[in-house]
């Protein structure tokens, strides 16, 4: 048992899963000699040398295709894209390659990947350095969306992404980096598709992911004991595949459902999950479905701005309280 | 040899001309790719293909020559104008044929389509729609052959257009660096989709003018001369296989037809497509092995067999079915399912 | 008065514009000399010259970049990305630069250009080049989002999106290239963020644009007769800015939504209307929203298949009927 | 003069030298760029700046020279490391340093940050934080001049890593076949953010040694000289202006800190930072001017001066209030709002 933040585990998740398969190999801009600009690969050129460990030029579509074309080979590649941003200049390897190409060959071409990434705001970035991507990737039919919240999630999601034999887009949220939690010794591997209930209530159900994962529950907790509201909160953990399953059995159980997302609002995931929950079990709800989520903008710089623009506890709060009014 | 769209311009001498076996099996591919795809134009005319379709006629000399020259576990990364370079790997005619057809016995069940020939028990590693998009993909095939010291090699085919984009340029970047085992093969046949490659370049070769960029050696070669071609092609994978890293090649030639089947390529001098029609690769290469002293009667025989195989091939494509609904929501995922959520 | 196809009126949309300003310069891969792989420009370079309707290099980035940098200096350019899958090659000029320029410079900066675009499936062209990425767009704040689905909208909403100071996405779905409507003579204009209500009914409210408008105005045609079941049809005709209000007046009324889109169904458009909805006229409510849409794959090539998956008349009237029963 | 990493590389010969009024100028803004960059780094370590910075300490004479040579209505468009390049077109030190801290008096009122500096009335056209995006949008001004016959020029500065970026080079060629009134100013200071520029580049000047490629002339000099640079840069906007067309200069240089403000810059060898430490553009031009018969006396009210007047800039910065919430859904969209929906 240690207790490990978040930029720990991921050198230890990449550790794991190359210790036990020499076809994993790992490449991106500055992940080897420097061990990564989040500081979270250190140590992993020293003990699997510079033939797994890669450090590239500034060439995303380069890094992408390197990747899909090792995986379609035999080997199971993790590339690091550095910001979750720039997956908009290497899109196409993404959306039109990889999540096609195996059905486009009628499961001819397995693609075993991960493309692991720094994703979300907080830290006073600006507007091209700290999107939440997630919605994007889950619009695209193909690929895996993968969003721990917490270091013992991160190694045991990250290790069931590396045996995955699909391409997994695995977001590792920036502004969890420092963050801490217990992990037990030995080899962890999470399923990919379970959702995990973090707290249990029966007034109202939050889904959410992420960063926002210990807000929404910090938020619960102030909810429960300033206002008598009990909430249930689900940590999505994956996108897709997503534990719908779970989601309606909750929302059916407390008849309200709040989504709290870091992502744009706009077609953010929550507006999917709205979408079947107004379809399956319209039935069972007693009020308004809510999304809370950040408006529609880009990120601003400034700390105050953009502390008033993601989802804060005192929102989350705000929000439901008043809705539940 | 003149070529009017590039006069004087060099092109890489070919070394001893191949054996009679190797020209004779080029003489084959070439008259393979010729009559097969002749075959598509005429079913797409009777309706039999939907969508779209990129011909190779008048480049056959390029793909047959690689696909002779490589290793059985080779790959090949092609484009949307992929029929010639996946028949050149020996991938059957009918599942081709039935493919562009839309039938459940089609190379991808009809799933693909004409632009995404694949076969990869074949080493023909896909044909990707996208323009660029393929060359960064064959490198990673390049960096596994080069990681596992497998000897396997990669040969990437795209056109002219395809220089301009970004993904060329990190592509070429990415293998000079890691000198990985990969030929990359442009075919330049003048022309975008419409476009003169000319009036949008800022140099004259796309890519032999680009290659020392890459710290590579400059290879303009003639793409319609299939003995040039397969000395290339011996020459470059060679050098991929022993460790020496990437090659660029620029293959000079011309389509026949238009871009797709939706082009009757008007925006071209007749002038030009006279003087390129006069420089077909199978007539100078049937001329060729005659005067140098083939039986007629060989070759007539390649001929008569080729015309015989497409014609059952097309047959066994017509006479296959539709695919069938059950293929819908299948393979999206390795499981064998496009299943998202329970 | 003329009936034009969709394929003309992007000719005369753009001639239209062209005439009025001079500051109107357009771009393209084949747009010029050729007249469009799609023939929908053809003329224009014979009649505003070389300087004005340009041919481009194969470089998405270049073309994007080009339009972005010549409206941050005086000029209204117009850039066709030829199929809307190609916007993977360049996405970052979208949505990291068009998006957020504005934004980021405190107002500093317009960026008044087009983006048209052959958008959508129908024509066997495969997986890469049939998507419909109006979700993609949607997605991002800071792009307006067009679909006209008739070609005098065509006209009217190009010529809007043109004299708008904003960047905008103009999706011509290449299904309906072929389409014919009446166009009058003259100059025409129509406001971008108003929904065309195409049909009026008391049981239900069909949501749709694009391609899907005359399969949903046949589908209701067909639930009329066949179930006498009465629907209202809403063309959006924009994605962003978003005519919210009709859409919730019309639901209201009807207590009943439906959305038809072609694109993939997860996190399509659908999904924020549906979760609008669910969240401000819950109460209005009679019964689930329910979207129909293309299922969670990447489009089958083969006719037969592709016709399965795209929304048809048989599924949106099939769907209803159930769903209203 | 000798460069370690670089032996007997040529560097361009430097014209005639500038008059005394612009080499005092070009002394007085490397000035400025120095003292208001350490100043950033001071009031970083008090904690008034968040998120990132990046520093073009030692980088001074690149945009110095090209910010006194340009026209007051030509245009810049640089990187996230552009406190340099935005001072160097005359933009005002206080706005720049608010904006650094997150205030309102900010040069984009705290919405942008430090990566995105922009002043559309100096022509400074943005600042870009995506690697190797603003090289197509500096086309586009540069097309929109040459379409108005303006005779204005785009001036588009990046780094070395930026060369293996397909926006690189789909910028370059589409810039060479039109003409474009541009220059690219690659400032190769060794290394991308922590990774040598050599270890993952083809040859060994990632922008001269790429000219050819798209038919240009191939321009590598000594960043470091205020002078050179001032020379080269009114070469390359003179030919950009008479019509003839892009360049693509590759200007030698050396970073005195890391990479951003979180960056110590362990990974470069102590011998090659010393010796890039005896090479500062500043005091290599401080030592020309005072040898050439400038008294020092001069230099220092210039010294003085500058000191005072980032002083004061910081301390005006300082005094700015936080941006203020109304800000936040203001001017998505050109009607200064953020509404997406009725
Ligand atoms: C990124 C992208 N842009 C544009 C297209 C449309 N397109 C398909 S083929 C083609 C021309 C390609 O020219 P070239 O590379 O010379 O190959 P050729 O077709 O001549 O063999 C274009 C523009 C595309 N498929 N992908
Ligand atoms: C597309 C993209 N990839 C990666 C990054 C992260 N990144 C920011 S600066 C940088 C290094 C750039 O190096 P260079 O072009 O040499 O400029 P320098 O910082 O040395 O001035 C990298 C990799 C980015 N911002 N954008
Ligand atoms: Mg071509
Ligand atoms: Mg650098």
């Amino acid at each position: 048992m240690a207790e490990l933040s978040l930029r720990e585990a991921v050198g230890r998740a990449i550790a794991q899963e190359m210790r036990r398969d020499p076809n994993v190999v790992f490449m991106g801009e500055d992940v080897a000699a420097a061990g990564g600009v989040f500081k979270s690969t250190v140590g992993l050129l020293e003990e699997f040398g510079p033939e797994r460990v890669i450090d590239t030029p500034i060439s995303e579509q380069a890094i992408l295709g390197a990747i899909m074309g090792a995986s379609m080979t035999g080997l199971r590649p993790i590339a690091e894209i550095m910001y979750s941003d720039f997956f908009a200049v290497c899109w196409d390897l993404v959306v039109n390659q990889m999540a096609k190409t195996r059905y486009m060959t009628n499961g001819q071409v397995s693609l075993p990947l991960v493309m692991k990434t720094g994703n979300g705001g907080g830290l006073r970035f600006g507007a091209q350095h700290s999107q939440s991507i997630e919605n994007w990737a889950m619009a695209v039919p193909g690929i895996k969306v993968v969003m721990p919240s917490t270091p013992r999630d991160l190694i045991g999601l990250f290790a069931a992404s590396v045996r995955d034999d699909d391409p997994v887009i695995f977001l590792e949220q920036k502004a969890l980096y420092a963050s801490k939690g217990e992990v037990e010794d030995g080899e962890i591997v999470e399923p990919l598709g379970k959702a995990a209930i973090r707290r249990q209530g029966g007034d109202a159900t939050i889904v959410t992911i992420g960063t926002m994962v210990p807000r929404a529950l910090e938020a619960a907790d102030r909810l429960h004991q300033e206002e008598g509201i009990s909430c249930t909160v689900i940590d999505l953990r994956t996108l897709i595949p997503l534990d719908a399953a779970c989601v309606l059995d909750m929302v059916s159980a407390t008849g309200r459902l709040f989504t709290v997302e870091e992502n744009p609002r706009v077609l953010g995931w929550g507006a999917e999950i709205a979408s079947i929950v107004a379809d399956e079990i319209f039935y069972d709800l007693d009020g308004p479905l809510v999304r809370i989520a950040t408006p529609y903008i880009p990120l601003p710089a400034a700390g105050e701005l953009e502390d008033k623009t993601i989802p804060s506890v005192d929102a989350i709060v705000e929000t439901i309280r008043k809705r539940m009014g | 040899m003149s070529m009017t769209y590039a006069p004087g311009e060099p092109t890489q001498p070919a070394g001893a001309p191949p054996s009679l076996q190797v020209r004779l099996a080029l003489y084959r591919r070439m008259v393979e790719l010729r009559v097969f795809e002749k075959r598509v134009y005429d079913v797409f005319l009777q309706g039999l293909v939907k969508g779209t379709t990129h011909l190779s006629l008048g480049e056959e000399a390029i793909s047959a020559a690689y696909g002779e020259a490589m290793r059985k576990d080779d790959w090949t990364f092609a484009t949307y104008r992929g029929h010639a370079h996946t028949l050149s790997r020996g991938v059957p005619m009918a599942p081709i044929m039935a493919e562009l057809m839309g039938r459940r016995g089609g190379l991808m069940a009809g799933k693909g389509g004409s632009m995404h020939l694949t076969s990869v028990e074949h080493g023909m590693m896909g044909s990707y729609a996208i323009v660029g998009a393929h060359l960064p993909i064959a490198n990673g095939a390049a960096l596994s052959a080069k990681y596992r010291k497998s000897g396997q090699v990669a040969v990437c085919f795209f056109g002219d257009g395809t220089t301009n984009i970004g993904a060329f340029h990190e592509a070429l970047n990415f293998a000079a660096v890691w000198k990985l085992p990969i030929v990359f093969v442009c075919e330049n046949n003048l022309y975008m989709e419409y476009t003169a490659i000319s009036a949008v370049t800022a140099v004259e070769h796309p890519a032999a003018d680009r290659a020392g960029a890459y710290g590579l050696e400059r290879i303009l070669v003639d793409g319609n001369d299939a003995d040039v071609m397969y000395e290339t092609a011996t020459r470059t994978l060679e050098r991929a296989r022993s460790g020496e890293g990437p090659s660029l090649v620029e293959a000079l030639t011309y389509r026949h037809a238009g871009h797709s089947r939706a082009d009757p390529g008007k925006y071209r001098p007749d002038q030009e497509v006279a003087e390129w029609m006069q420089r077909d690769p199978i007539d100078i290469y049937r001329a060729r092995l005659l005067s140098q002293g083939v039986d007629a009667s060989v070759l007539g025989r390649i001929d008569s067999d080729v015309a015989d195989a497409v014609a059952v091939a097309t047959e066994v494509a017509k006479a296959s079915p539709p695919p069938g609904e059950d293929l819908i929501m299948k393979d999206l995922w390795s499981d064998g399912s496009s299943t998202w959520r329970n």
